[in-house]
């Protein structure tokens, strides 16, 4: 059972997919169980194959029993297997978080919430799992679409928002295909191996050239990188809470992590992709300070927390381009990391949403007693947004900071710290508005009103994690991400 | 062969640009069906038959369908 | 007996969150702090004699960074930080009590589980084996003092807050750049007596990993001009001020201080890159501007918070002098100036409850009516301005000599200068309180003895630690052995001499 | 918007128009498109999938997973529009 | 569509024509292996033909396909094909590996079997979906 | 002369039509309008397949009894992608419009200027 492992992970929430909505049909109660079910054994499945990996080395799985490159090829290395856990992780979270009355009550409702969440899910482990560009396309677009839908399916302002962003989106993917489309005319192959052994040929062509530039924009969009990130803010403010925290834990993540893919395990070292990964390094310098700016300036703590994704994804970008093996440690670490905290943020915030009704800054006042565990998670996971130990965020600044200061680049470093401190300027401002102000006068103390468990408990486990997995950093670095490094960097 | 193929070209083309700058979005709707049938009939004298139906059958009558309905849900005209 | 040293680090935390846990229940909540305060002060003492015998108690937990673990180690120098905070923190508790329910505040389970919180991060910081523990445990401490802080959550309270964030946590990540330096030069290296950075990289290089070390544990340590946090944080309830803005942050930014100057870059080090004058000099201007602007706070607390700021600096032109008297005489400046700083705030504490008055004019005739509190006022005024029979003449003629040793009697002058400032912002309060007419008719009387006692208990021990310095709990002897085992590999062989 | 539509309208033209001319020529029978993988296809696909119309075969044997993919795709989508517009499924309109 | 085009002509038009167009698209299905064409094209054409009933009857049309029927289909649709990729699972094969699937043929024989199922599914998926859009895009304010 | 260009006339107009699909997505403020220049994008995106897979002189891709030369054919491959574009191209139209009818609903307007307009109040 363990070789098909690479596949089950992804068709065993796409069988609970198709199933939820008949099951809802037919069994109200039953479709969310089934959900929960599915993702969990994704979950297991991808744990056990990601430690089959670390065991074992490598598992490739050939789709159809076609050898590549002529069939498709899912392959589960450290990198994919770490991504594929992490991903199932927050999706079972998010999962209990939404419960099984998601999305305005009906069962049939619920069942296509719970149903297009699974696809979303299936989507983005698709792009994580898969060696072939062509196959990251179509996953690419089961993924956009059904988030999409989950995005909309908030209020009014949530579907221009998700408007413009399928518009931006299909942009992306059409320029992500176009992309492959010239490297498949360079290298006749779809495969990302096969197309890595051939393009070594080719860099010099000026269609090589265009071919990473316009996978990178198309990525770089679907990742909200800084001046590409036009959309994400909208999209992540109007979307109901569980959507928000699903996609914003995940969803640019998985982005950038294929951004990865290509530029360090499909594209050659030298020639276009270096000098993209050079140009990507300041852009993503001005990501980092514009969007913690950004943030600062909010009055909508959703929008804060949205801009602030897009500093975060800058320091992502920026340890890519740094490359060294301590920058790429760090971005990798960044990307696991930024997932959990950002997704316990959103959870928090639309719960306090779901609530109180609450979204403002300045109305957080005296939330601290009112929700005070909820508030509590706040606390942790934004602290380790600002990166401050124990927590995960500081060890992956760490190790970004340090491959900075290994490569010499002291804009970068800079920029890391400044980011810091106006981090610490936005999250202390909500902070003082939860514990130290306290709501209109008159009022009296609001009573306590914590979140309901199924709410709380998810919250709570991501922000064990952002300690945990911060303590036992070490074990993620060594187990997993130095094995996960492009060939010449890993040990 | 050659001018066959140049006059579907310039088709195409002459085509999506009215779609973009129609201001009747009927009357537009009614040019993309063309457009997507010029561009499967080009899709064929390219050799790729199975593209070329599809979009015909897609292009220009499913999504065609699609853009008439919503039409007719929703305006018709452009502002400018 | 390698635990306690993570023992002690994790009573308090664990009497945290039991503090937390009984919110409604004020006599378990405060039951939590003693037996807290209790357990840390007794594992504190029982590694003493192992210590002095020239052991070092030490294990390492989970590998934090590459080669970095979390390194928990009791030497002669972390633990007379440790047995001052711990000891300290026994009477502050007593204190606490009396003040907080004599002024009637609220949120005081926040309050007491910031405060085990904080004391957590002080033991986490005394016992730091490594960087990368100490900057944990630093920037715990910097989190776990911000509520205490603005604990008033009035305006005042708030602005204050933020400065002092803006200064620390600032600082914190000026002091992580450090330590990502220092991890690049020299990966998964402890604390060393000597330190271990000499000849990694270019003296440049180094020079200004050491700039940004400093000015990350100089924030804390208040060396002008990062001290502006320090008088505005005096808004938090006067035991907050004394145990923690009297001994436990400014003495982790100071002790943070003499690490890094002699354990990780070592006093050959620092006279290579010139750095050591650098350091004197800006802590003896800190000792005289802020003494100058002590004199001109007419409020008691921030004219003893600027005090603090001038005495602190002592302990870092110390740690610069680089002579094994100097050394010793800084580190015992820890404990001396502990005692006595945190007598003086305890009275301001006790004033205030009493009088609500803090300004100093105010006070006149004050002390006949409070004679316990002014008695302990005065012991603690005389100790910090250097008179002999006092604690903090110890520590001086340490640093005097030290700074004779290392050849540089400029500073001799300094602290002579130091000194009769002393007199001159401390004098006028007691003679105010003592000789002063008193503006109205209403007469107080001592506060309770909650209040006074433990005042009266520092105050005593800094008298008899000022004639046998030794006493109890050899802190006297600890600084001397650590100042030594610090100076033993150092070039320049400067040791001998000193008080007997 | 105006501003940045014509930026990036530049750049993707300057851009496409550039690479162009690099790429193998429309029709050329030796370029990497038509001598790598394809040729399995052409040789072999109804040998191996049983399908003379090679489309068919790569569609739905070799590259079989994109058309699941694909299928999903549109199954997507025809979730999507139910959940955004609020269709109600049974023709008495609530189904609790 | 409250408002269907209903009249004689369209509905006799419509009688016509329909039977027409089901046996085009099973036909299309069926030979996608041999001619252009495939589950695609044929349930778009199927799904056409319904629309075309749609326009035609209006929403509540004897026959045709209703809401929930089409929701089934898409959803069985895409459960047979994934269905029969974990067929060949069960069958020690690798997922969509139709070679392996326990039938008295030869294995491409079996291939060609397998195939032609997940034509069916995907005819069947693209069928009901396409409804289901149009369906959705033609409710009128029935929104919740 | 002639020989130069036809050999790129394919990219060229997959590169126009890009631009056109461009121009309408960013440019036209009418969603409707949006969405036709979208799928004109897509429409680029598999003309410029298309034009991939093409070889000269070469047939359809489905077998003609006795002729075995892999170059007699153009390559399948691309078609097949294109296939499952389109079908990606029409789902997103469908969402699209999904999208489209119901901020009509709410708005009652298709121009991206009004909208935003009205979502500042």
């Amino acid at each position: 059972m363990t070789a098909h492992l690479p596949v089950l992970i992804v068709v065993l929430p796409l069988a609970a997919a198709v199933a939820v909505p008949l099951v809802a049909l037919a069994f109200p109660k039953a479709a969310f169980a089934v959900a929960c079910l599915a993702l969990a054994a994704a979950g297991v499945a991808s744990c056990a194959a990601l430690s089959h990996v670390l065991a074992h080395g490598t598992l490739r799985y050939e789709l159809g029993g076609w050898a590549p490159p002529w069939g498709i090829e899912y392959v589960v290395d450290p990198l994919s297997g770490g991504m594929g856990a992490l991903i199932t992780l927050i999706a079972v979270c998010v999962v209990v978080y939404a419960g099984p009355r998601a999305n305005g009550g009906s069962a049939a409702r619920s069942g296509m919430f719970h149903s297009l969440f699974l696809l979303l899910v299936t989507g983005l482990l698709g792009i994580v799992l898969t060696g072939d560009m062509f196959n990251l396309y179509v996953f690419l677009e089961i993924s956009s679409l059904a988030a999409y839908a989950l995005l909309a399916s908030g209020g009014i302002r949530g579907t221009v928002a998700t408007f413009r962003y399928l518009i931006v989106g299909t942009i992306a993917a059409t320029f992500y295909l176009l992309g492959t489309g010239y490297l498949y005319a360079l290298t006749g192959t779809l495969n990302m191996a096969d197309m890595a052994a051939r393009l070594t040929a080719v860099v010099d062509a000026r269609a090589y050239g265009v071919a990473v530039v316009l996978t990178v924009i198309g990525l770089a969009i679907k990742a909200a990188l800084f001046p590409l990130h036009g959309w994400l803010p909208d999209a992540y403010t109007y979307a109901p809470a569980p959507v928000t925290g699903f996609i914003a834990a995940v969803m640019a993540k998985v982005s950038a992590y294929a951004l990865f893919r290509v530029l360090y395990f499909v594209t050659p070292a030298e020639g276009a992709s270096a000098q993209a990964l050079m140009l990507l390094g300041w852009v993503s310098v001005i990501a980092v300070l514009a969007g913690s700016i950004l943030a600062m300036a909010q009055q909508d703590i959703r929008r804060m927390l949205a801009y602030s994704s897009v500093g975060q994804m800058g320091y992502i970008v920026l340890g890519f381009a740094l490359g060294t093996p301590a920058a790429l440690i760090g971005a990798l670490l960044h990307l696991f990391g930024h997932a959990v905290m950002k997704g316990c943020l959103f959870l928090v915030v639309g719960g306090i949403q779901w609530r109180t009704g609450i979204y403002k800054i300045s109305d957080y006042a005296g939330m601290g007693r009112r929700m005070p565990l909820t508030m509590a998670a706040f606390v942790v996971a934004a602290l380790a947004m600002i990166g401050l130990p124990p927590t995960l965020g500081f060890f992956s600044k760490w190790y970004l900071l340090s491959g900075a200061v290994e490569a010499r680049a002291w804009l970068f470093v800079a920029a890391l710290v400044l980011s810091s401190l106006l981090g610490i300027v936005y999250f202390f401002r909500v902070f003082e508005f939860a514990y130290l102000k306290t709501p209109e006068a008159g009022q009296g103390t609001p009573p306590r009103q914590e979140l309901p468990l199924h709410m709380l408990a998810p919250i709570l486990v991501l922000t064990a994690a952002v300690l945990v997995f911060g303590l036992l950093n070490q074990q993620v670095v060594g187990g997993i991400i130095r094995h996960a490094l492009p060939g010449a960097l890993a040990p | 062969m050659a001018s066959l193929s140049i006059f579907f070209q310039v088709l195409i083309v002459v085509c999506a640009v009215a779609v973009v700058f129609t201001h009747d979005l009927l009357a537009a709707v009614a040019i993309f069906g063309a457009f997507s049938f010029f561009s499967a009939i080009y899709f064929a004298i390219l050799g790729a038959l199975d593209v070329a139906f599809t979009e015909a059958a897609v292009g220009a009558v499913i999504t065609t369908v699609f853009f008439v309905t919503a039409i007719f849900r929703t305006v018709r005209r452009t502002k400018r | 007996m390698s635990r306690y040293p993570l023992l002690a680090v994790l009573v308090s935390l664990l009497a945290a969150g039991a503090i937390l846990l009984s919110d409604r229940r004020p006599n378990v909540r405060e039951a939590w702090t003693f037996v807290a305060a209790a357990v840390k002060f007794l594992l504190v003492v029982s590694m003493l004699p192992t210590v002095l015998a020239g052991g070092v108690i030490e294990a390492t937990y989970a590998e934090l960074l590459p080669g970095w673990s979390l390194h928990l180690r009791a030497d002669l120098f972390g633990l007379i930080f440790a047995l001052l905070a711990s000891g300290l923190w026994i009477l502050t508790s007593i204190y606490s009590i009396g003040y907080m329910r004599a002024g009637h505040y609220t949120h005081q389970t926040g309050y007491f589980a910031s405060f085990a919180v904080c004391l957590s991060a002080t033991m986490g910081i005394a016992f730091a084996g490594n960087l990368i523990t100490f900057f944990l445990f630093y920037e715990m401490l910097t989190l776990a003092t911000y509520p205490l802080v603005v604990h008033d959550r009035t305006e005042e309270a708030v602005a204050a807050g933020r400065k002092y964030l803006a200064y620390t946590l600032g600082a914190g990540q000026l002091l992580l750049l450090a330590l990502v330096a220092v991890a690049v030069l020299a990966p998964g290296e402890s604390f060393q007596p000597g330190g271990f950075l000499m000849g990694k990289a270019p003296l440049g290089v180094l020079g200004l990993v050491f700039v940004l070390g400093l000015i990350g544990v100089g924030a804390k340590a208040a060396i002008m001009p990062l001290h502006g946090w320090l008088p505005a944080a005096m808004v938090a309830p006067t035991p907050v001020s004394a145990l923690l803005h009297a001994v436990a942050v400014v003495k982790a930014g100071t002790f943070g201080c003499l690490r890094l100057v002699h354990y990780v870059f070592g006093v050959d080090l620092l006279r290579a890159m010139g750095a050591d004058t650098v350091l004197a000099v800006a802590a003896a201007l800190t000792i005289l501007l802020a003494s100058v602007r002590a004199l001109g706070e007419q409020n008691l607390k921030r004219r003893l918070a600027y005090s603090t700021v001038s005495q602190l600096s002592y302990i870092v032109l110390g740690a610069a002098l680089g002579s094994t008297a100097a050394v010793a005489g800084a580190m015992f400046h820890i404990v001396a100036h502990g005692f006595m700083k945190i007598t003086l705030f305890f009275c301001a504490g006790a004033i205030y409850i009493k009088t609500h008055k803090l300004e100093i004019p105010d006070l006149a005739g004050l002390g006949r009516q409070m004679p316990i509190t002014f008695g302990a006022f005065t012991l603690g005024a005389l100790g910090l301005a250097g008179t002999p029979l006092c604690v903090g003449f110890v520590s001086k003629w340490n640093l005097g000599m030290g700074a004779l040793q290392s050849g540089q009697a400029v500073f001799l002058a300094v602290f002579v200068a130091s000194g009769i400032l002393n007199f001159a912002y401390f004098f006028p309060i007691i003679y105010t309180a003592f000789f002063g007419r008193p503006g109205q008719a209403i007469r107080f009387d001592e506060a309770n003895p909650a209040l006074w006692a433990p005042l009266a208990a520092t105050a005593v021990v800094s008298l008899i630690l000022g004639i046998y310095p030794n006493a109890g709990l050899q802190f006297y002897h600890l600084a001397w052995t650590a100042a030594e085992s610090v100076m033993a590999g150092a070039g320049q062989a400067l040791a001998g001499g000193g008080m007997p | 918007m105006k501003a940045v539509t014509w930026v990036v309208f530049a750049l993707a033209a300057g851009v496409l128009f550039y690479a162009a001319s690099d790429l193998p020529r429309v029709g050329d029978v030796e370029s990497p498109a038509s001598v790598h993988v394809s040729p399995r296809y052409i040789a072999k696909s109804h040998d191996e999938t049983g399908a003379p119309n090679f489309v068919t075969g790569v569609l739905a044997d070799y590259r079989g997973y994109d058309t699941l993919g694909e299928t999903t795709v549109i199954f997507t989508a025809g979730l999507a529009c139910l959940l955004i517009l609020g269709v109600r499924l049974g023709a008495g309109g609530d189904d609790e | 569509m409250r408002t269907p085009f209903g009249s004689a002509v369209l509905d006799a038009a419509c009688r016509l024509f329909v039977p027409f167009v089901l046996i085009f698209a099973v036909y299309v299905v069926a030979h996608g292996h041999d001619s252009p064409g495939g589950g695609f094209q044929g349930g778009t054409i199927l799904a056409a033909a319904v629309i075309l009933i749609r326009l035609v009857h209006g929403q509540d049309a004897m026959w045709g396909l209703t809401r929930v029927g089409a929701l089934r289909l898409a959803c069985g649709g895409v459960a047979v094909f994934a269905g029969i990729g974990f067929l060949s699972l069960l069958f020690a094969g690798n997922y969509l590996d139709y070679g392996v699937l326990p039938l008295p043929l030869e294995t491409v024989k079996v291939r060609v079997v397998g195939t032609l199922g997940i034509e069916v599914g995907v005819a069947m998926a693209v069928t009901g979906v396409l409804v289901l859009i149009f369906d959705a895009l033609t409710a009128w304010g029935e929104e919740d | 002369m002639w020989e130069n260009v036809s050999g790129y006339l394919n990219y060229w107009l997959a590169a126009v039509l890009l631009l056109i699909g461009l121009y309408g997505m960013l440019g036209q403020p009418n969603l409707v309008k949006k969405l036709m220049a979208m799928n004109i994008l897509q429409v680029a995106a598999i003309l410029f397949f298309i034009a991939l897979a093409e070889k000269t002189g070469a047939t359809a891709p489905i077998e003609v009894k006795g002729l075995h030369d892999v170059g007699a054919y153009v390559n399948p491959l691309p078609h097949a992608l294109m296939l499952t574009a389109i079908v990606v191209g029409v789902s997103t139209t469908g969402v699209a419009l999904a999208l489209l009818i119901r901020i009509h609903r709410h708005f009652g307007t298709l121009e991206e200027p009004e909208i935003l307009e009205r979502m500042r109040l």
